[in-house]
């Protein structure tokens, strides 16, 4: 490969709206849990802040992982092969806390399912609603 | 060899939550590969935009794995749920849920990276529509999503609806063909929705201005694209709430898994081919918006005709679940 | 009332559209009861209802087509 | 769902044939008549300049299916026609709709009804067909473009019945499928009586709208 | 459970029948919805000729449809004239 073009690429707006949006999602759910917990839902809190912690987990892991997919793209069967082996590892990753809120009674279960969905509602009311608003938009460039 | 009970409802679980899992991160994996090719011939041309493309591919591939993640919650809950049940008829039950839950991930999974990587070549093509293309890349892959719901709340159905005092002939067929059912079918019509949620990203790279008739389209299009799954759901629907006499017979059990085999394997067809016709007919939405009337009607008349295999295999599949 | 009568336009044509594939499921199911009782009443093995799905089909096949070109052009 | 295929049936022996009435069915549709009768006596009691709630209704139901009807057929067709468009719009939308209360049924859930209506849409299309043409221009249109399309036609027509009706009745059959699993699920109150509305409002007025939009389709067909 | 041989070729016929409508409704499905894409894509360079595109459009759809029409037929068979 002559030359990696990642080498000479700019990814601080790239590792900058990673750090943002990790830390917001996670707040939030830490946020929200902490509600549920004075509200008397201790089990749910605990499986939502275990579940959206391993989901935040997975999406800065997913993120370290992808420039270097970029990088083997070219070659579409490595390129899958890899996808498969992360994802393999970061499913792995997250089945824990479903183990373990299944095995414990210190955690909800369905919150804790519902936690590893953090991320991609971050993403979703990121985009959709936040982006509209100047305040929260990402500084372009 | 004998086996109890307990050892058929254990084995069949474990297989249910290895296949769940198993086919949920390849459809994902499949979805994340291409993407990473087409993000990486983007980045041959415009190197520096990468933080751009992978921040893009990021945002869309993180969408795309709840498909993935739907399928491990199933499994795990089918190996650690303590789920269990006093006749065999659950061990049938867990298996259909994990063929549900897997067979369903696959084409969300495929489908979302479809999105992802169209937007990634968009936004290389056109850098200052990124916020358009974006949106437009999460609200189709949202909606390609739906199936792979489907196929959860059939594999929740399967788990926790209380089954045990039915019959064991003809329920078995009907448990697993209602797995079968949902998940084969949702395999089409969420590989059909990501096409043309692909083809609404490039096209409002190339226009961003037509952002409205592109979004209309693109919802109008997913839209039709998913009746076959809804088609499968149905089915699943009836084949596990309806009541069957005892049998004492093979001929009603392999009656009800040809339904679930008849409408799951007819779903796969018409939800690509709809998906098809939907992709080219948004990428003429996007060259030229204002036909955009004209190309909505001849994309729905398409996917109408397209449909009607799909009805053949309801009817088919009906009259089977009804002959039984 | 433009906006109303624009919005109808679409519906009527979904309206139409969604009933294509019905209608040709529709034929075919309709010949299909009739062969079957004919093979019933006949005694005969699957003669007429090959005969009158056959028919069926290509009865839909025309509707539909028919159908399609009356559709209210924009 | 075996709520669904439980039915209340009138069953009679009338010259050796084993009649079944669905009883459900004709006590909800002599409901729903009923209740369109009363509405109609009240909304035409007192007409006046300064209207009472049921004539604003009813004046909004007539006019915009007036339109409807005079776009698709000619002024003094539409003049025959429009009642019967609009009382059935009106009476499917009733139908549709009642379910939302509780111990009350769709008549529309059951495919007699349907079949019934869609027979009814048939026979009159054809009726008209054959008032305006002539009963030999009528017939010669069976055998265009040439002779042997005849039986393809026929089945053609016929089709159309079958899937005018069962489409009504799928889709109130599949909403009513769908909110009974949902209540399965939930075992609880909360979530069905959204449900309820949603598919009982929505989907019955699309239905009870596509449905008379069909009919309508089908004798301006037979009319031109 | 006892089982005639009557009994399993009615059952291996059902689930034929399943198989068969499943299996052939997914190349017809494909084709049929190339074929209308194209046809979409074609109406996008002249839009002018829209009519002419739908029918040819249809007579193509119509003739990959007939596989599908098999799958139906041979299903139907199965199900209701196999004792």
């Amino acid at each position: 490969m002559k030359g990696d073009p990642l080498e000479r690429a700019d990814l601080s707006g790239y590792h900058g709206y990673q750090r943002r949006l990790a830390r917001g999602a996670f707040t939030v759910s830490v946020m929200t849990g902490l509600l549920a917990y004075v509200a008397g839902y201790g089990a749910a809190a605990k499986g939502l802040v275990l579940g959206s912690l391993f989901s935040v987990l997975n999406f800065v892991l997913m993120a370290q992982i992808l420039p270097y997919q970029l990088g083997v793209g070219a070659n579409r069967t490595r390129a899958t092969g890899i996808a498969l082996g992360s994802l393999g590892v970061r499913l792995a990753l997250m089945a824990v806390p479903l183990i373990v809120a299944a095995r414990s009674d210190r955690f909800n279960f369905w919150a804790a399912a519902a936690g590893l969905f953090t991320i991609p509602v971050a993403i979703f009311v990121d985009h959709a609603f936040l982006q509209r608003f100047s305040r929260f938009r990402i500084q372009e460039h | 060899m004998a086996f109890d009970h307990v050892t058929w409802i254990k084995a069949a679980s474990y297989l249910g939550s290895g296949l769940a899992v198993g086919f949920g991160a390849i459809g994902a994996a499949l979805g994340e590969g291409y993407t990473a090719g087409k993000a990486n011939q983007v980045l041959a041309y415009r190197p520096r935009m990468s933080g751009d493309i992978l921040k893009t591919m990021l945002v869309g591939q993180a969408v795309a794995e709840s498909a993935a993640i739907f399928a491990l919650v199933i499994s795990m809950l089918l190996v650690f749920g303590g789920l269990g049940g006093p006749t065999p008829l659950s061990a049938w039950a867990y298996l259909g849920a994990g063929l549900a839950a897997g067979l369903s991930a696959v084409g969300s999974g495929v489908g979302s990276g479809f999105p992802a990587a169209a937007a990634c070549e968009g936004i290389g093509r056109q850098p200052k529509a990124s916020g358009q293309v974006t949106l437009i890349m999460l609200i189709g892959s949202a909606i390609t999503q739906t199936p792979c719901i489907f196929g959860l709340v059939i594999a929740f159905l399967l788990m926790f609806v209380d089954f045990s005092a039915k019959p064991y002939y003809p329920y078995w067929a009907a448990l697993l063909g209602a797995g079968l059912s949902t998940g084969l079918a949702a395999i089409g019509p969420g590989a059909g929705g990501g096409l043309v949620g692909a083809s609404a990203c490039k096209s409002v790279a190339r226009h961003p201005e037509a952002q409205r008739p592109v979004t209309t389209a693109m919802l109008v299009g997913i839209g039709t694209t998913q009746s076959t799954a809804i088609y499968g759901f149905l089915i699943s629907l009836i084949l596990l709430f309806k009541s069957f006499p005892a049998s004492t017979s093979y001929v009603p059990s392999f009656a009800l898994l040809g339904a679930g085999f008849a409408m799951g394997f007819g779903g796969i067809g018409p939800g690509i081919g709809e998906g098809i016709t939907g992709g080219y007919a948004l990428d003429q939405v996007g060259r030229i918006p204002e036909k955009a009337t004209l190309l909505t009607r001849t994309m729905l008349v398409g996917q109408a005709v397209s449909e009607s295999t799909g009805i053949y295999s309801l009817v088919v599949a009906l009259l089977l679940v009804l002959n039984a | 009332m433009k906006d109303f009568k624009k919005k109808r336009d679409t519906l009527e044509y979904l309206a139409l559209v969604t009933q294509l594939g019905l209608t040709m499921a529709g034929s075919i199911l309709f010949c299909f009861v009739i062969g079957y009782f004919l093979d019933k009443w006949l005694h005969t093995k699957g003669l007429f209802l090959v005969i009158f799905i056959v028919l069926g089909v290509v009865g839909g096949a025309v509707t539909v087509y028919r159908q399609i070109t009356q559709l209210p052009k924009e | 769902m075996e709520e669904l295929t439980k039915v209340w049936t009138w069953s009679l022996d009338v010259a050796g044939f084993h009649l079944v009435f669905n009883a459900t069915t004709i006590v909800m549709t002599l409901t729903i008549m009923g209740l369109l009768i009363a509405f109609g006596w009240f909304a035409t009691r007192q007409t006046g300049l300064v209207p009472n709630p049921f004539q604003v209704v009813a004046e909004l139901f007539v006019e915009t299916f007036w339109n409807l009807t005079k776009d698709a057929l000619d002024e003094d067709m539409a003049k025959t026609y429009f009642p019967l468009i609009c009382s059935l719009f009106m009476f499917l939308l009733l139908c549709n709709w009642i379910g939302i209360f509780p111990y009350m049924e769709e008549p529309t859930k059951d495919l007699n009804t349907t079949l019934g209506l869609g027979l009814m849409g048939f026979f009159i299309a054809h009726y008209a067909g054959i008032k305006t043409k002539g009963f030999a221009a009528y017939a010669k249109e069976y055998f265009q473009p040439v002779f042997f399309m005849m039986p393809l036609n026929v089945i053609g027509e016929l089709a159309k019945v079958i899937s005018i009706s069962f489409r009504l009745y799928g889709n109130i059959m599949g909403g009513s499928i769908i909110i009974l699993v949902v209540s399965h699920l939930v075992y609880g109150l909360l979530i069905p009586p959204f449900l309820y509305a949603f598919f009982g409002l929505f989907v019955g007025t699309v239905q009870a709208f596509v449905f008379t939009m069909l009919t309508l389709v089908y004798i301006s067909v037979q009319v031109k | 459970m006892e089982f005639s041989g009557a009994d399993l070729i009615r059952a291996a016929a059902l689930l034929g029948a399943g198989l068969a409508m499943g299996l052939g409704a997914i190349g017809p499905g494909v084709g049929e919805g190339y074929a209308a894409g194209k046809a979409c894509e074609a109406i996008g360079r002249r839009p002018e000729e829209a009519g002419l595109l739908t029918r040819t459009m249809l007579v193509g759809q119509a003739v990959s449809e007939s596989t599908g029409i098999y799958s139906l037929v041979v299903a139907l068979l199965l199900m209701f004239v196999v004792q």
